[in-house]
């Protein structure tokens, strides 16, 4: 019983995250001539990656996701960065931009292709990436999970530092306002 | 014509690297070591090509001032990336000289790339809007980097300099949008030639002040310089010595960009009230040092003394006066980052940096000691060192104004400085004490020392060949208070626009 | 480069370059590297003596290379008679000095290299000094001195009194030194140059600029009383003397505390005239004299006697030329040729006794001269040239300091009777202390701690003071030999040579001297009788006591001060900075109320109904956040205020903000919640009832009204005439012919700025690689806290005083 | 010249002004977040009053249209704002965890007595 309600429930979330990520990029796409653009997109997509989160769990989205959204936020701000290098090859200023003018494409019409757009999608990874990083960590970690999976923690700690979520030392617990050993 | 942006663009791809690279490793140290120096040789270029009287502009996107972001890089930019890019190659390599790879923090060689960039772009950006954005790249990357190796003790004293430098950006928006409606723009050139004739407008006034609040946040003048002497101390050494020998400098660049090249030199009460923040911090922080006890945190308050100098030379507004203050960064960046590292390669030796517990390096390693005394005394101000210059500059400038109460405030304050100096000198390197260890046992201390003398290298150059570094400094502060060649520099970038002019 | 630049170069800047050669070789060559030390002084004076032999009655010389001619400063040296007989004493000194340190420290020193090469620093520092021919460069070697001495005083440095001593004379001197320096630069203002042969070749504008010349001659004159130990800074001298005793004979007697006098003598033709000139030379210097004879009298220890006495000599020297008339003063070299011969002496002849017999206290001392006979006749010959007995250079120097005395008698009336009776009473002083120096050392019986500690001086170091003794007593008795060479030193207008003879027949000044003589006696005899016991110094003549209490009060003064502006009391940060924003913005708001009342006056028939309705709900929702208890409330409230401002936005015809809004509200909120939900529920419940002072509350809410009221001002200000062609519009034209979009808000975003945008993703990604930072906690363990590789964290916030 | 706004401003900053001021991290919090989207509506008030135009949006080139510059400088504040607010939230969870507690007054030794 409850497991069918639960198997539908899942399947209306995947749905939905289907077409708020459609929906995201249309956004991500007419941006340059109507409300929208990259950070919109990427926030939108973003949320719809929070609502599979709740309904599926963070364990098994991280199974599911298989990356480190961390390193798409990295990729994102990689290709913004190049795109706005890609000129320097050429002599012409950082970040010039250059472009293409399509049409009687299916469903959008006409389109702008630039490489504005690739900037734009550069800036999409990098909300969807931070956003999506945050959310699941602070949301494991205020669920006591381990926030950062073995591979991440080698990536972004140090040997000798240990999660936050374990019991703090024994001198934070007792009282803050003790002096520190050192002293006494 | 792109060199502009190299200073920008170069740490913010190492940071990328680093960061995919992953964990910390030879290959990864040697990356990042070698583009500290890229970015060093490359901002010692622009000195050279600006020395020859050139102004470096770059439109962003080939846009003209009036459409995009213009960076330019004029003498007193470049001097300031070429300091920064030192102190960054500086600490990079006196990190990997402290801790073995595996200890390395795989964050910490982004982080630190990703302040660099700030800095650097804060540097050479023409544009309010865009400072404002190269402020928050470089806060954040410095709230980062002051939480990362933070353990439950240092970090509490990461939220009053958070608060603190939220609040002070909330202010800085809302500084843009009143230029932006006072002026409307965001262009430095533009602004400057927008605001020449409204001198006697008190909305400038106050826009003027609300900046002196703003830069005076992040430089760290009197009322507003708490966030600093506490926070500081709780970073791993290297960083500190970046962040003591640029952060604050920051500040004081952009007043000098603000008040020199941006609004216009008629707004004395601006520069008086400059002027007497200068020396009050310079009294009061140097205070603060005397009564601390330990070595990072004696350090940290002279950074504000020594702002408070700078910030004095400002306020005199002469064209000597910004020279002095010029020559006073150039100085007051490589001693105090060395100093640091001094402190940390004490630190190691001693195991601590409490002056109570500490001793017996003068007999051990005298090497250390004369590296001390050197950067100490210069801090001082004594002659013949690279300090001294600067002081000597300020109490001439002073002197020309009549301000004597300020120079006689100047004087006290080195004194003091000297007096601090002493007692750390005292109490870490003459005491002899049985109890106090000596841990010479292993090479790191070695090559953490051979860092820091590269620096003291520098700034015996800087003190004994002050002839070339005081043409430098006037010829920057002559530039920098030029601002018409500026605007027209600045102005004079058409890029996509030139085929076609729009009127 | 001609022979005059030769041996200037030669003799200047060999040392200076030796020095950190010596440093280095200390460590192979051990206690032998002295000898190499010894070569630079003896270079020095050789090549001093070169000039000195071609001066003549030559005028001054200047020998320049470039250094930083931008500030007009360069590497200039005048060669005239007063440097030339200042380098001359301190580099034939030097090589004395040096040579007595070599036996001195001994074959198993510790660290002579550092010593050595410290000593020959300062040498070049003093001749550098002595030969500048710039106001700054003197100040440059002047504080370059004081450096050396502080090495130097602190040499012995595990001991608590050598670095006491040595931060205070570097205190002192370094501080003075400053004062010296804006002496130095207000006469470079005054007069166009700081350069001493073009100063002294012309006028000073006394006319135009006399008080400001006058402020320079002051600050100038308190530089010189602290490097030469005037009151009230004579103290730091005495502490001085933890240094080795070769160190106190060349910089503490011989050479650097006469920096003061020299600098008197160098700008005497400069200020002799002016007003202040005498009488404050006159009153301080003399009473210095008197202070410090009595001070020696009253001291036990031998180096403390020396001290004193030194510091009573440097007020005579530095006195008469106070007294002196407008074309120079008489035999002011023969004093000072004088003090060296007997004080260099006697302070090695000290060291020499403390070393042997392992005392410095003279009550404890005597019966030394049948041990050390060559030194007892040395003892005798320098003690009889302090009490200024016939036959040796002190008599002369006495004789014609009394003349001098008796005219300045005439010519100033108060001052003169004033340093009359300072002289006289002094010269019996000094007689006693003379006395009492030689015969409590080495006659009466020898007591039995000395005898078991007794160990012979080589005669190495027994040398120098014996050619120094030998001096004062060859030129005293044939003081004609001086004639010449002083005559060649002389400086116009500073100095006129005097002939000297033994002999001058009965005069005044015979009398008072043998008068002296006798009182002299006469006071030894007294303090015998009554065995010293009055001997103490008063508590309020210890200057020195008072200065280290003086430090130690400053201290806590400055603790008290950093608590006072709440620099550790983070909580308070942020009330100052918003108070000081608001008072400095508000205020000038405030001030220039009537030029921006104009501006100020509300528009009513502007107002919007709808926006003013948005606008009263998004308010009325944040006040909701300030008034409502619980946590989950404020979270409403706040995400109300977040949506009304969406819909704003959308009144304000940003649609992309209103999306934009809308979607980072959401997420924020989701992990405001998420922090909330972990927090415990007690802290809420606990919150409430520890809220701040009602006062602090009520200081709280007018920061943030103040900080509401300038916003509000400020925007209505700038809005109300704002700048008639703001580059937006020229953005929205155009946006779609060269940016090729018809959004323009995403066309300056992605195109127009979009570096702005490349700026503010690097902000995320740095923002959440911070998150992740903070996410992983670097721990260390009890242990580590207390002696950590890295020292303790935040050491020093727990070392607080009060604790 | 906006009225509205300009008073709504002023009262975004107060409350934002007052909160930050207190010692409960959720308020403080609170405060922060409001006092980014205060200088936002800065920014916002200096694109001039809205009445009668439209959008930035070039859909027809000659009517009256509001200057985007405000806006789009608005967009990127936001970000910030929203990178910022999300390490602050970080930093007061990481507080708690360590401190034990959610009251900045117990950061600090606070002599609470004799202020």
């Amino acid at each position: 019983m409850s497991g069918l309600r639960s198997y539908i429930f899942k399947a209306a979330v995947r749905l939905l995250f289907f077409l708020v990520n459609v929906f995201a990029l249309y956004l991500l796409l007419r941006g340059h001539n109507l409300p929208g653009g990259g950070f919109i997109a990427g926030l939108a997509s973003a949320i719809a990656l929070v609502l599979l989160s709740l309904a599926i769990g963070l364990e098994e989205l991280h199974r599911v996701m298989r990356f480190d959204p961390m390193r798409m936020a990295a990729a994102g701000l990689a290709m913004a960065a190049v795109t706005g290098a890609a000129p320097l090859l050429f002599g012409r200023p950082f970040l010039e931009h250059f472009d293409a003018h399509l049409t009687g494409l299916p469903l959008l019409g006409e389109l702008h292709v630039g490489t504005a757009l690739a900037f734009d999608i550069g800036v999409f990874l990098v909300v969807v990436g931070i956003a999506c990083k945050i959310m699941f960590a602070l949301g494991k970690s205020t669920q006591r999970l381990r926030a950062l999976v073995a591979e991440e923690e080698r990536r972004y700690s140090a040997p000798v530092e240990q999660p936050i979520e374990e019991e703090p030392p024994i001198r934070a617990a007792t009282n803050p306002s003790t002096p520190s050993p050192h002293v006494s | 014509m792109n060199w502009p942006v190299a200073p920008i663009l170069l740490p913010l791809f190492t940071a990328l690297a680093a960061l995919f690279w992953g964990r910390p490793g030879v290959g990864r140290r040697s990356l990042v070591a070698g583009s500290a120096a890229a970015q060093l040789a490359v901002s010692l270029g622009l000195v050279c090509a600006t020395l020859e009287g050139r102004i470096f502009v770059l439109g962003l996107g080939a846009w003209p001032a009036r459409f995009g972001i213009v960076l330019v890089v004029d003498l007193l930019s470049a001097l300031m990336l070429a300091l920064s890019t030192l102190v960054a190659l500086a600490s990079v390599l006196y990190a990997y000289a402290e801790s073995p790879t595996r200890a390395e923090h795989p964050l910490r060689a982004p982080l630190t790339q990703f302040l660099v960039m700030g800095i650097n772009l804060t540097f050479c950006t023409g544009d309010l809007f865009n400072l404002f954005v190269a402020f928050e790249i470089m806060l954040i990357a410095s709230y980062a980097l002051l939480t990362l190796e933070a353990d439950d003790w240092d970090i509490k004293h990461a939220f009053p300099y958070v608060g603190i430098n939220l609040f002070g950006s909330a202010l800085f928006l809302s500084a843009c949008g009143l230029t932006y409606a006072l002026f409307g723009t965001l262009n430095f050139a533009q602004i400057a030639l927008r605001a020449a004739p409204c001198a006697d407008d008190p909305r400038l006034w106050v826009l003027a002040l609300l900046l002196i609040v703003v830069f005076g946040i992040k430089a760290g003048l009197f009322p507003l310089y708490y966030w600093l002497p506490n926070s500081y101390p709780t970073l791993p050494i290297p960083t500190s010595a970046l962040f003591a020998g640029m952060l604050t400098k920051v500040g004081v660049y952009v007043l000098l960009r603000i008040f020199g090249t941006v609004l216009p030199h008629e707004l004395a009460f601006a520069h008086t009230l400059l002027a007497v923040m200068g020396g009050a911090t310079m009294l009061l922080a140097v205070m603060g040092a005397i009564a601390r006890n330990f070595i990072r945190g004696i350090l940290s308050f002279h950074i504000l003394s020594q702002i408070g100098f700078m910030v004095l030379a400002i306020g005199l507004f002469t064209p000597l006066s910004v020279a002095a203050c010029i020559l006073y960064i150039i100085h007051h960046i490589v001693v105090k980052s060395s100093l640091f590292l001094i402190g940390g390669v004490a630190m190691r030796l001693n195991g601590t940096d409490d002056l109570e517990r500490m001793g017996n390096l003068w007999k051990r390693t005298p090497w250390l000691g004369a590296l001390f005394l050197c950067q100490a005394l210069s801090l001082a101000g004594l002659p013949p060192l690279s300090g001294f210059w600067g002081k000597y500059l300020i109490v001439v400038a002073g002197l020309e104004q009549a301000q004597y109460a300020l120079v006689a405030v100047s004087i006290l304050a080195s004194i003091l400085t000297l007096f601090s100096m002493v007692k750390i000198w005292n109490g870490a390197f003459w005491t002899g004490s049985d109890r106090v260890p000596v841990r010479t046992s292993d090479w790191r201390w070695r090559a953490m020392t051979a860092v820091v003398a590269g620096l003291t290298c520098v700034s015996l150059a800087i003190g004994l060949g002050a002839e070339g570094v005081v043409q430098i400094a006037i010829e920057a502060a002559e530039r920098l208070l030029d601002q018409h060649a500026y605007a027209d520099a600045a102005l004079g970038f058409l890029g996509k626009t030139a085929a076609n002019p729009i009127p | 480069m001609d022979a005059t630049e030769l041996c200037v170069a030669l003799a200047l800047g060999l040392p200076l370059l030796g020095s950190p050669l010596i440093a280095l070789a200390g460590r192979r060559l051990g206690s032998r590297v002295g000898w190499l030390a010894l070569a630079f002084p003896l270079i020095s004076t050789g090549a001093l003596l070169t000039l000195a032999a071609g001066v003549g009655r030559m005028p001054r010389r200047v020998v320049e290379w470039p250094w930083i001619p931008t500030l007009g400063l360069n590497l200039s040296f005048l060669v005239d008679g007063l440097s030339l007989f200042f380098g001359l004493i301190v580099s034939a000194m030097g090589c004395l000095v040096v040579f007595h340190a070599i036996f001195y420290l001994g074959r198993d020193a510790k660290h002579a290299g550092r010593f050595h090469a410290t000593m020959v620093l300062f040498m070049a520092a003093m001749l550098g000094t002595v030969f500048a021919n710039h106001l700054l460069l003197l100040f440059v070697f002047w504080e370059l001195t004081g450096i050396a001495s502080f090495l130097l005083i602190g040499f012995l440095h595990e001991q608590k009194e050598a670095r006491v001593g040595a931060r205070q004379a570097l205190l002192v001197t370094g501080s003075t030194g400053l004062a010296l320096l804006v002496g130095a630069v207000l006469v470079q203002q005054v007069s166009g140059t700081g350069r001493l042969d073009a100063l002294l070749s012309a006028q000073l504008p006394w006319e135009q600029h006399g008080s400001l010349l006058t402020a320079a001659m002051l600050l100038l004159l308190l530089g010189a009383f602290g490097k030469s130990a005037q009151l009230p800074f004579h103290f730091w001298l005495p502490n001085a003397m933890t240094a080795p005793t070769p160190v106190s004979a060349y910089l503490h007697s011989a050479t650097m505390v006469k920096l003061g006098v020299f600098l008197v003598a160098r700008i005497y033709p400069l200020f002799v005239e002016a007003e202040p000139w005498a009488p404050l030379l006159g009153t301080i210097a003399f009473t210095t004299m008197i202070l410090g004879a009595v001070l020696a009298l009253l001291s036990h220890d031998l180096k403390a006697i020396l001290a004193y006495s030194t510091v009573s000599q440097l007020g005579y020297l530095i006195g008469y030329y106070g007294l002196g008339p407008a074309d120079g003063v008489e035999c002011d070299y023969l004093h000072i040729l004088n003090h060296v011969f007997y004080k260099g002496g006697l302070f090695m002849i000290v060291g020499i006794v403390a070393h042997a017999a392992g005392i410095r206290d003279i009550r404890q001392l005597g019966g030394l001269f049948g041990r050390m006979p060559l030194l007892g006749v040395a003892t005798l010959v320098a003690a009889a040239t302090m009490a200024g007995i016939p036959g040796t250079t002190g008599f002369l120097s006495k004789e014609m300091m009394l003349k001098e005395i008796f005219g300045a008698l005439r010519d100033h009336d108060a001052l003169g009777l004033y340093a009359t009776a300072c002289v006289a009473l002094t010269s019996v002083v000094k007689v006693a202390f003379s006395v009492r120096l030689f015969a409590n050392i080495f006659l009466g019986p020898m007591p039995s701690r000395i005898q078991r500690h007794f160990h012979a001086p080589s005669i190495g170091m027994q040398l120098p003071p014996a050619i120094l003794a030998g001096c004062a007593l060859g030129l005293g008795l044939f003081p004609g030999v001086l004639d010449a060479p002083l005559r060649a030193l002389a400086v116009e207008g500073v100095n006129r040579p005097q002939h000297l003879s033994l002999w001058h027949g009965f005069t005044l000044e015979l009398a008072v001297s043998s008068l002296v003589v006798a009182l002299g006696f006469g006071l030894y005899w007294l303090g015998e009788r009554t065995r010293w016991r009055w001997h103490i110094i008063p508590r309020a003549l210890r200057f020195d006591l008072a200065f280290e209490a003086g430090l130690e009060a400053f201290s806590g003064f400055t603790v008290r001060v950093t608590r006072v502006l709440r620099s550790d009391r983070p909580v308070d940060y942020l009330p100052i900075l918003i108070a000081f924003a608001v008072g400095l913005v508000g205020g000038t708001l405030l001030w220039n109320l009537p030029r921006l009342a104009g501006l100020l006056m509300p528009d009513w028939t502007a107002v919007h109904p709808l926006r003013t309705m948005v606008a009263a709900l998004i308010a009325l929702a944040l006040v909701g956040v300030l008034v409502l208890r619980s946590w989950t409330a404020q979270l409403l409230s706040l995400g109300v205020a977040g949506f009304l401002t969406c819909f704003y936005f959308v009144l304000y015809r940003a649609p992309d903000l209103a999306l934009t809004q809308i979607l980072v509200e959401t997420v924020t909120l989701l992990l405001v919640l998420l922090l909330l939900a972990r927090f415990p529920r007690s802290a809420q419940a606990g919150e409430e009832a520890r809220r701040p002072a009602p006062l602090r509350r009520l200081f709280h809410a007018l920061l943030a009204l103040g900080v509401g009221g300038t916003v509000t001002a400020l925007v209505l200000m700038v809005t109300a005439d704002p700048h008639p062609e703001p580059i937006g519009r020229g953005l929205l034209e155009q946006t779609i012919p060269l940016a090729k979009g018809s959004n323009a808000v995403n066309t300056i975003l992605v195109d127009f700025r979009g570096f702005d945008t490349l700026g503010e993703i690097t902000v995320l990604v740095i923002a959440s690689l911070g998150c992740l930072g903070l996410l992983m906690r670097y721990k260390r363990t009890p242990e580590e806290y207390r002696q950590g590789p890295l020292g303790p964290p935040g050491a020093g916030f727990a070392n607080e005083p009060e604790e | 010249m906006s009225l509205e706004t300009a008073v709504l401003v002023g009262v975004m900053f107060s409350v934002a002004t007052y909160l930050v001021l207190q010692r409960s991290f959720v308020r403080i919090l609170f405060g922060f977040l409001i006092l980014t989207n205060a200088a936002n509506l800065v920014l916002l008030a200096m694109s001039g009053r809205p009445d009668g135009k439209r959008g930035p949006v070039v859909l027809d080139p000659s009517a009256p249209m509001v200057d985007p510059l405000p806006q789009a400088l608005i967009l990127t504040a936001i970000v910030i704002g929203f990178g910022v607010a999300a390490y602050l939230v970080f930093l007061l969870y990481r507080l708690f965890l360590d401190q034990k507690t959610t009251n900045a007054a117990d950061l600090y030794e606070e002599p609470e007595s004799n202020s």
